[in-house]
């Protein structure tokens, strides 16, 4: 089979030239760690002026530009470690970054629930614990299709990501101790579900192949964020019908009940048209409407992809006043800058 | 018959793992296409091929200086699931080689005290469709073989592992990305047992080639 | 052949459907005008108490979402009219989008130079002109590979579109009269100049059938926003080569020289991954720095698309001080927030 | 052999050329996607749809209004570059008629201040690939016909068109979606060329029809 089609130099590159257009493209606000993939915010927080700041890691494996990466700067992380592509990063880059960040408050990460990530940044945490460092954890869980809600703790972190992140930007931006900013963030994530569905795959860029096969009438309920399969393969339907399924699976999770209000995520995975995610937020409206749910702030465009594959994420976060202050709360980078 | 490696036979002997691994890239992927997110080779590649260059520089004073340095190069290289599962086995099987050379008891304080180690990393049991699957009974094998001598040993761990990648195909993934597949994971090996198990063959090779000498 | 593969209702609907999410997404900063397919900022500048403001009214075919119908919003355009998918609208919805926006100070269009677009835009200022409403044009014409310098006029307009809206929407907010803006305006789209280049097609949702046909390892340089043909098909080669032919195509062009100082944007056509923008963002920063050419600020992502393309465009705009206070004046939209 | 049409019959022969476009969806496209971006034949199919829909609810009181009522729909629903032109080619066109039947006279007249006013409104010239390569010929070929009453000049105009559908392909675009194509264009012909015909081939299908009743 023809590999896949891109521009790319040398595919052994792409991720190190991947973070090097990043830093480039964030006009002079992030920097890239001597030895180590990992993104830093410039100035730090305390060149800035801000003393004794909690800091933020997050991270994860690349490919899912702009996600992590793209989330280091202003109201957002301190720092992003970048894995190889759809690998979590190493627990030497991790140690690394947590190191450069800390300025006596401790860190938290952020990242997504894989057990790579799991294993790498929990290795990365006790090498830091050797410098003294305190560190807490934050493992993102939204994906509803990944497991029932009995076994929370088997559900991968997708698109929700961006909320929980940004939610954590602010709050290590504005609380004064780890536990309060690890607080803030544990409930945006308890409080954040996501499902995706694909029409066609993504592909690694250094095997050149797509990483899943779906016929040409398919589409994949559940999809994960590394093209992993979901909880069912089906015909495709009507737009329409399959944002109800994907609804029908997201609203009752949490619950998200009548008289809440949340934030609203579409995100697209790749090489969906910006048309399709138009489309789904209309039936998603309706859906939330009949559900009488309210929506204070919705985002649609490409957030965490992966690569070229097709199909989208809806993401919900419940949010309360705490949250909504912090999800309102400025926030500048590549990737997401707001208020 | 060698029935005890000195460190830079330990070094050959894991040079042959990594020259396996790599050669091995596109059927792993293949395996990780099935399950998981289609990476597993080329992190294996890179971790061993990183691997490979430290212990082509590396002047070894032990034997746990070599399982150490391959460890440290695939934690670093690989990233993933696998880079933590196999630079867990690796660093933590060459706290058990002490000033030792390779000898039976060593290989089989290796395997237990790395699998133990990766366990205890990232919570998988025995079951749940992992290189665990491999590695288990390769140390039980190896148990077993205890009094057999080194090469001896090897080769049961690696049929053992053999029979592990086999067994694991009717395993559902209870961890890793292959998770959510539950019983579509089924009828497919795990990609991390298969890099188990070539792993072990290739260290079966290599001293059953050195017998040979 | 089969049909491309998307997430869709009645095909027929796409534009009507994609206009009605597109309000949605606004989270209420955005109004859908009766009977017709134009998006109105809400509340109105004069609602926010700006009253007799420059209207600012943009547009197009629809299909390259998120651009026109996402750049409503404060510090922005007044309205987008929509046409159907890669059509101009109609003289009816664009006179009837002038008459609503404006407040007595004329109305400014933007927008690109297609045949299609100055014809029906030249209509819809005609019927406005019957209502005593004065228009003028900046119609936008950065594509060099569309034709040659001398014959710039023949030249259509791609994703320089963002920044002439982007500067337009801050000097239709801050000027006093309909000239002044248009002279700024005029100014930004005279300084701006992009090129595009294309591995894989879009499709019509309506025919299903992507527009044309490349070869495996082609790639054509010049690509339109339709994915009308550009200046050559070659084999494609690495990503830096890529944007080495890019550049010389940009830079000796209006010409930035040594020592000019520019607005850079990398615009996704669609389905390439944003991993391929930052990869060849490295290298454009690579041939300005060579050419001696400063970045202000950087802009990466999906705004104007033609729907699933894979491939991407560079865009740059050289930068004076009223250009540059009026790149980085505040604006609020779903496609662009920033300052 | 009707030499005159009145407003019900001009409805008719117009509610023809719409079922004659929409028919032609399919080749209309093929033709802009090698030399426009593609859209041409859904775009036609749009205002001709709308253009069959209005003039079926129509109780025409003059040609003039029937030719608006086309004209108005197409450039309404079609948008772009065709439902501009075609829409002020009706348009203008309608203007020619005043309150007569359709006759010789007027359908020359029709012809020529459409050209007119498409010329003026796209600013495009003979020769530069567009419809005005089938609209100019028809014209001019309907002016030669003057005196041979109103289905001998249709006819000629259809044929006309026709050829400058033919001639088109030797003609390299400068205006329109096709313009960057350059020398590309060469051998394809021009897709609103083709539109042009199509229509004026149904308005001769239909005089000839109703020549036969
Ligand atoms: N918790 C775990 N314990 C042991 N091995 C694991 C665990 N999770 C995953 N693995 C192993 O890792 C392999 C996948 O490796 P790889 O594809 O390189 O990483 P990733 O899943 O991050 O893409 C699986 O096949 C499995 O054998
Ligand atoms: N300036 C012009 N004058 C006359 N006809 C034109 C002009 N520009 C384009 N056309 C006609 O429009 C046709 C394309 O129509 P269509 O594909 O519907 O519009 P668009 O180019 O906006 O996609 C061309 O084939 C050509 O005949
Ligand atoms: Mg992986
Ligand atoms: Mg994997
Ligand atoms: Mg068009
Ligand atoms: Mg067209």
């Amino acid at each position: 089979m023809q590999r896949v089609k891109k521009i790319l130099n040398d595919t052994a590159d792409v991720v190190a030239e991947t973070v090097e257009g990043l830093v480039l493209a964030s006009d002079g606000t992030t920097r890239l760690m001597d030895g180590h993939r990992v993104i830093v915010r410039q100035p730090s927080a305390r060149e800035a002026g801000r003393k004794g700041k909690v800091g933020l890691l997050v991270g994860g494996g690349s490919g899912h530009e702009p996600l992590f990466s793209g989330l280091v700067g202003q109201g957002l992380a301190d720092a992003a470690v970048c894995g190889n592509v759809f690998a979590a990063p190493s627990p030497d880059a991790i140690a690394a970054a947590t190191q450069d960040i800390d300025d006596g408050a401790g860190v938290l990460y952020v990242y997504g629930n894989y057990a790579g990530d799991v294993m790498n940044f929990d290795m990365g945490a006790e090498l830091a614990g050797d410098e003294d460092i305190t560190v807490r954890n934050v493992r993102v869980r939204d994906d509803v299709a990944a497991a029932p809600k009995e076994r929370i703790d088997d559900r991968r972190g997708i698109a929700g990501d961006l909320f929980v992140v940004k939610i954590a930007g602010s709050a290590c931006e504005s609380c004064d101790t780890l536990d309060e900013a690890w607080r803030i963030t544990a409930k945006a994530e308890a409080n954040t579900r996501s499902i995706g569905v694909a029409v066609s795959a993504g592909s690694i860029p250094e095997t050149g192949k797509p990483t899943f096969e779906l016929g040409d009438d398919e589409i994949e309920i559940g999809m994960g964020a590394h093209g992993e399969p979901g909880v069912s393969r089906q015909k495709i339907g009507p737009a329409d019908a399959v944002v109800d399924q994907m609804m029908a699976a997201l609203l009752p999770d949490l619950p998200f009940e009548r008289g809440c209000e949340v934030a609203l995520l579409i995100n697209n995975l790749g090489a969906s048209t910006m048309m399709e995610l138009l489309i789904a937020n209309r039936r998603i409206r309706h859906c939330l409407d009949q559900a009488g749910v309210g929506v204070h702030r919705t985002e649609i465009g490409h957030f965490l992809t992966t690569q070229e594959m097709a199909g989208y994420s809806i993401t919900l976060l419940k949010l309360d006043d705490e949250l909504k202050h912090h999800l309102d709360a400025p926030a500048r980078s590549v990737a997401y800058s707001r208020g | 018959m060698a029935d005890e490696l000195d460190a830079v036979a330990v070094r050959a002997m894991l040079l042959q793992v990594c020259t396996r691994m790599i050669e091995n890239t596109d059927r792993l992927t293949e395996a990780d296409q099935a399950v998981g997110d289609g990476d597993h080779g080329i992190g294996m590649r890179r971790g061993f091929t990183a691997a490979r260059d430290k212990l082509e520089a590396l002047e070894p004073a032990s034997v746990a200086e070599v399982f150490k340095t391959v460890g440290t190069a695939v934690m670093a290289q690989t990233g993933g699931a696998s880079g933590a599962v196999f630079g867990t086995l690796y660093r933590a099987g060459a706290t058990a080689c002490g000033d030792h050379a390779l000898d039976a008891a060593t290989f089989l304080a290796f395997l237990e005290q790395g699998l133990a180690a990766v366990q205890k990393r990232g919570g998988a049991v025995p079951g749940a469709k992992t290189m665990i699957d491999a590695l288990a009974p390769a140390a039980e094998a190896a148990r077993a073989a205890q009094a057999d001598g080194l090469a001896a040993m090897i080769r049961a761990a690696a049929d053992a592992a053999q029979q592990g990648v086999q067994a694991s195909r009717d395993m559902i993934a209870t961890t890793g990305k292959a998770r959510t597949l539950g019983e579509r994971s089924l009828g497919h090996p795990d990609p991390g047992a298969i890099s188990m198990q070539i792993q072990l063959a290739a260290m079966q090779d290599y001293v059953a080639g050195q017998r040979e000498d």
